[in-house]
């Protein structure tokens, strides 16, 4: 069967998305394939586009970081962050040092919580739920440090120009200490069953390579570059927080296969424990907000880098309180864009798991309001008559 | 048992045919997913889980997606049921009544418990699904994948028995003569059989046809309603007969109590081998079939000539 | 016979999730209810790969115009009978992009929407009681 | 000074160097020249694009190129100025991948265009009911704000 499909040669297109479980966020790949290999791709991107930088200017630079936040939900850290950089780089004011270290301490936590996700969806991606469940149950622990010290378990607020809006008291600090060494526990566990195990190998070994010279050619960045053998890391290249301080090392190989990608991205989590650990060790007193009295006319550039790579943020005041123009780069905007050339010669299931591991994220409190309330009851007949009107209505309105 | 008339129509629709290995197929799905969840620090759902997706599903709307063609599209799961209906009856009419049954039949049970994956392969095609169409082509590669070793592995009992094609005379002469599984030959064979038993289930690491992640379900994407719960059944049935199987042909056949517990075993490492796994690639599926069990399979079939 | 239905649908709710412009968060959050801290399998929630086995479409983030064509086509091809639970601020009242020039929202505008879970993102806990509430409705 | 300010001091004389602090440099350069500065950030000092901004201001359209110097950590950005009544830029995409995707943001986004640009489709709004000939982040692009009430 396979022998006669190469033979004929026949070209299919097989869509990925827009809505499809490889991705939590719409979004179009068109593989077109012969048999099961994929020959090229195209990439349709857009279902996800809000108009932050439209929606930007019309806010105060105190709003600015809560509608950055929402850019994504994954590293709801790093745009806050990488724009008050850019407030505070164009306003030139320094945050206090205390502010700083609160700032690596949350950013790295993210950094576990985002690396342990991906590696969940990563053994989701390749049928491999246990990993799933396992990476998911030790996430849990960093996402209950998340509501200890900022409040939520996602979408942090954590930033604010000047400083940072929460404070982490001394009776925090050693409950975090002990959730970072259950969460280095269960990561080592869980990265010597992944490492190890010889079919996880054979699956992600050699497949999808980005070679160094297109992880350039393409600026990828974070740990897609870094498993490509750049070793770009903002962090490193231009320290800012409390990033210059406290001991830690770059993790970079250079494959360029998902399984470097996922190797970065594990030993990364042990890297970001250690950054929290002298942080939280060296936790400086003093205030923790520098007041801004105003920004003055000028420009404003702030980088910094997200578990996926570089955010990049560029803020043009005019000397109001809302700036002129903001500009938005979020990571995966350079890392999807290699990946056409990354998933070319793999095969279809290569594919799904090479788009998968440069770990896109494209977008980059509770009640609850029964719909109509009352004691109306549907049947199954309702229900089904309901369904099928507005379907028909639907139709209509698609023709 | 009789093999006539209202005794057949019983034994192919309430015992054991349809309904009894439905109901227990349905129940074994459930042992999967609670022993997938606990593996998986999870509770899992309750015992009726399975029942009641099934219901729910049969009442739901069919939809047959445009461009389809709509009989075969529909047929294509039935096709499955009634293969696996019939398979039931024939394993437990041999088991009780060793004696009564025909030459052959155990090339008829290969032949049907064929028949599960080329209804999805029909199925699939009928659909005009772009990641259907690719969900077929390898739920067909893996057939021939996995058919190779699957029958060098069935070589192993049918020379021991000394070249007995009738699943009666295995059974007896596993009775006389001790399981075939308790020798190297058995034992190989029986590893190659619960490795197929796996991909025929389309259980992880062999699940690329229905692959959720890459291909959106494969095979099953544009089912709904009723023809998928069929197919769910069907799956679920599979799960009861092919250990069974394995029971019949390598294990001694179920006469005794002992039996439940071989196929609680079976089941159970079935579904453990389907938690601890990623999923192959489909050359890689290929390749283990053909060059590693194949091989294996060679092996066990000279190691049975030897007696061994 | 319906009523063997309707308590299927009640016992096992298959979830599509549809993601229509959203920050990742409720679709992550979503993701979290199916892991050992709620698993929700226990009351027979499964998350499907395909909207023809759905039950209940989960919808999240602000539909933009891009999006909303395909989230209707989504839906269409949904087996019937099929709730549509929306989950997050954002599904509700278009949160803070109502202003964005690419917002469409919110979804009652567009589907037949059962329920709403609002919060940014809501807890697990508060989806489960939206999607037990929607249910509660049958 | 740094190495590469001098050299492409060197290479376009009529640069015009802004200092905003030791780690950020804005370089103003008329708009001919984008392709030869781009050519020696990238492929002689081996500099990584961050990202392309599109302004919208009362001279033009302006257009940044921010590059990132890794090894030292500073960020080079190339202004350069696009008449209003003239938005044309030299496409970069032909020779370096990673312009393509926000060359075509810009286009559809602002209006600029980009002659020389592979594959010039909108990136983000094709196969929807986007109104053409309007660019939302424009100055005159109409706002909501207005329409409701906060």
């Amino acid at each position: 069967m396979s022998e006669e499909q190469k033979s004929t040669k026949t070209r299919r297109i097989v869509p990925i998305g827009p809505y499809h479980p490889l991705q939590e966020e719409p979004e179009f790949f068109k593989l077109i394939v012969e048999g099961e290999t994929v020959v090229d791709m195209e990439i349709n991107i857009g279902y996800n586009h809000r108009g932050h930088e439209f929606i930007s200017p019309e806010l105060t630079y105190d709003q600015i970081p809560f509608l950055v936040e929402r850019i994504c939900g994954i590293c709801s850290n790093s745009h806050p962050l990488a724009c008050v950089l850019a407030i505070e780089d164009c306003a030139g004011i320094e945050p206090p040092p205390r502010a700083n270290y609160i700032r690596s301490i949350i950013h790295e936590l993210e950094r576990i919580h985002s690396h342990l996700l991906w590696v969940g969806l990563g053994g989701h991606f390749i049928g491999y739920n246990t990993v799933w469940m396992w990476a998911w149950k030790y996430r849990e622990h960093v996402l209950q440090v998340f509501e200890m010290i900022t409040g939520n378990r996602n979408h942090y607020a954590a930033n604010k120009p000047g400083g940072v809006r929460r404070d982490i008291s001394k009776e925090q600090v050693p409950q975090v200490l002990a959730a970072l060494d259950l969460a280095e526990e269960k990561t080592k566990l869980l990265t010597n069953a992944v490492l190890d195990d010889p079919v996880i190998l054979g699956r992600l070994a050699n497949v999808g390579i980005l070679t160094k010279a297109d992880a350039i050619a393409y600026s990828t960045v974070g740990p897609t570059s870094r498993g490509s053998g750049v070793p770009w890391d903002v962090r490193k290249d231009d320290p800012h927080a409390a990033y210059a301080e406290v001991p830690w090392d770059r993790v970079v190989f250079e494959e360029g296969d998902v399984l470097a990608k996922a190797k970065v991205r594990l030993l990364e989590t042990f890297e970001s424990i250690k950054i929290v650990r002298g942080c939280l060790e060296n936790l400086p007193d003093g205030p923790i907000e520098a007041r801004i009295e105003e920004i003055p006319p000028g420009e404003g550039i702030g980088h910094t880098e997200a578990p996926r790579g570089e955010v990049f943020h560029y803020i043009r005041s005019d000397g109001s309180n809302r700036p002129l123009r903001h500009k938005v780069r979020a990571p995966s905007f350079m890392n999807i864009a290699s990946n056409v050339v990354a998933v070319r010669g793999g095969s279809i299931a290569d594919a799904a798991l090479t788009l998968a591991a440069v770990d896109p994220c494209y977008c980059c409190t509770e009640r609850m309001a029964a719909f109509e309330d009352g004691r109306l009851k549907y049947t199954w007949n309702d229900l089904l008559k309901l369904s099928w009107q507005k379907t028909e209505r639907l139709r209509e309105k698609l023709k | 048992m009789s093999w006539s008339g209202w005794g057949l129509a019983f034994n192919f629709l309430i015992f054991p045919g349809f309904l009894f290995s439905a109901v227990v197929g349905l129940v074994l799905t459930w042992v999967d997913r609670i022993v997938s969840a606990r593996v998986q620090y999870r509770r899992g759902p309750p015992v009726f889980q399975p029942f009641a997706d099934l219901f729910k599903l049969l009442l739901k709307q069919t939809i047959v997606p445009d461009g389809a063609s709509k009989t075969v599209f529909l047929l294509a799961p039935m096709l499955g049921l009634a293969a696996m209906c019939l398979t039931s009856g024939l394993l437990f009419y041999v088991n009780f009544n060793p004696q009564g049954s025909f030459v052959g039949d155990l090339i008829v049970l290969v032949y049907l418990l064929g028949l599960a994956p080329l209804a999805l392969v029909i199925g699939a095609s009928a659909s005009r699904n772009p990641l259907s169409a690719v969900g077929a082509s390898r739920e067909m590669m893996l057939y021939f994948g996995y058919e190779l070793p699957f029958l060098l592995a069935l070589l192993v009992p049918i020379i021991k028995s000394g070249g007995a094609i009738r699943l009666g005379e295995l059974i007896v002469a596993q009775q006389a003569g001790g399981p075939f599984l308790y020798s190297i030959s058995g034992v190989i064979a029986a590893l190659i059989v619960l490795f197929t038993t796996q991909a025929k289930l389309g259980y992880v690491p062999f699940d690329m046809a229905e692959a959720e992640q890459e291909i959106m379900s494969g095979v099953f994407a544009e089912y709904s309603g009723a023809s998928l719960a069929v197919f769910k059944l069907t799956k679920a049935m599979m799960l009861f007969l092919l250990p069974l199987f394995m029971i019949t042909v390598f294990w001694g056949g179920f006469g005794d109590w002992w039996a439940i517990l071989k196929f609680l075993l079976i089941v159970v490492l079935v579904v453990l081998m389907k938690n601890t796994n990623p999923r192959f690639r489909i050359d890689q599926a290929l390749r283990f079939f053909w060059f590693i069990l194949g091989v294996f399979g060679i092996v066990a079939v000279v190691l049975a000539f030897v007696r061994l | 016979m319906s009523r063997l239905g309707l308590w299927g649908l009640k016992k096992s709710p298959w979830v599509y999730h549809v993601a229509a412009a959203s920050c990742n968060n409720c679709d992550i959050e979503i993701l979290e209810l199916l892991t050992p801290r709620y698993d929700v399998e226990r009351f027979g929630v499964v998350l499907v790969g395909s909207p023809r086995h759905a039950d209940a479409l989960l919808v999240t983030g602000v539909i933009n115009r891009k999006s909303l064509p395909r989230v209707m086509e989504v839906y269409e091809q949904a087996a019937k009978p099929c709730l549509v639970i929306g989950v997050g601020t954002c599904t509700c009242s278009n949160h803070m992009f109502k202003n964005s020039y690419n917002a469409v929202g919110p979804y009652d505008k567009h589907l037949p929407m059962h329920a709403f879970v609002p919060g940014c993102p809501p807890k697990p806990e508060a989806m489960i009681l939206g999607v037990v509430k929607a249910l509660s409705k049958l | 000074m740094r190495e590469a300010e001098a050299g492409l001091r060197e290479l376009i004389p009529e640069a015009d160097v802004f200092e905003h602090n030791k780690r950020r440099l804005y370089i103003r350069i008329p708009r001919e020249k984008i392709t030869q500065a781009a050519k020696f950030l990238h492929q002689e000092r081996g500099m990584r694009l961050s990202i392309c901004t599109g302004i919208d201001t009362r001279e033009g359209f302006e257009v940044l190129y921010h590059f990132s110097e890794d090894k030292t950590g500073t960020m080079y950005t190339l202004k350069v100025l696009a008449p209003k009544d003239d938005p044309k830029i030299e496409s970069l995409a032909s020779w370096f991948p990673s312009c393509d995707w926000i060359e075509r943001e810009m286009s559809e986004l602002l209006g600029i265009d980009f002659p020389g640009h592979p594959n010039m489709r909108p990136l983000l709004t094709s196969d929807t009911d986007w109104d053409k000939g309007k660019y939302p982040l424009r100055r005159d692009h109409e706002r909501r704000a207005e329409e409701h009430e906060d």
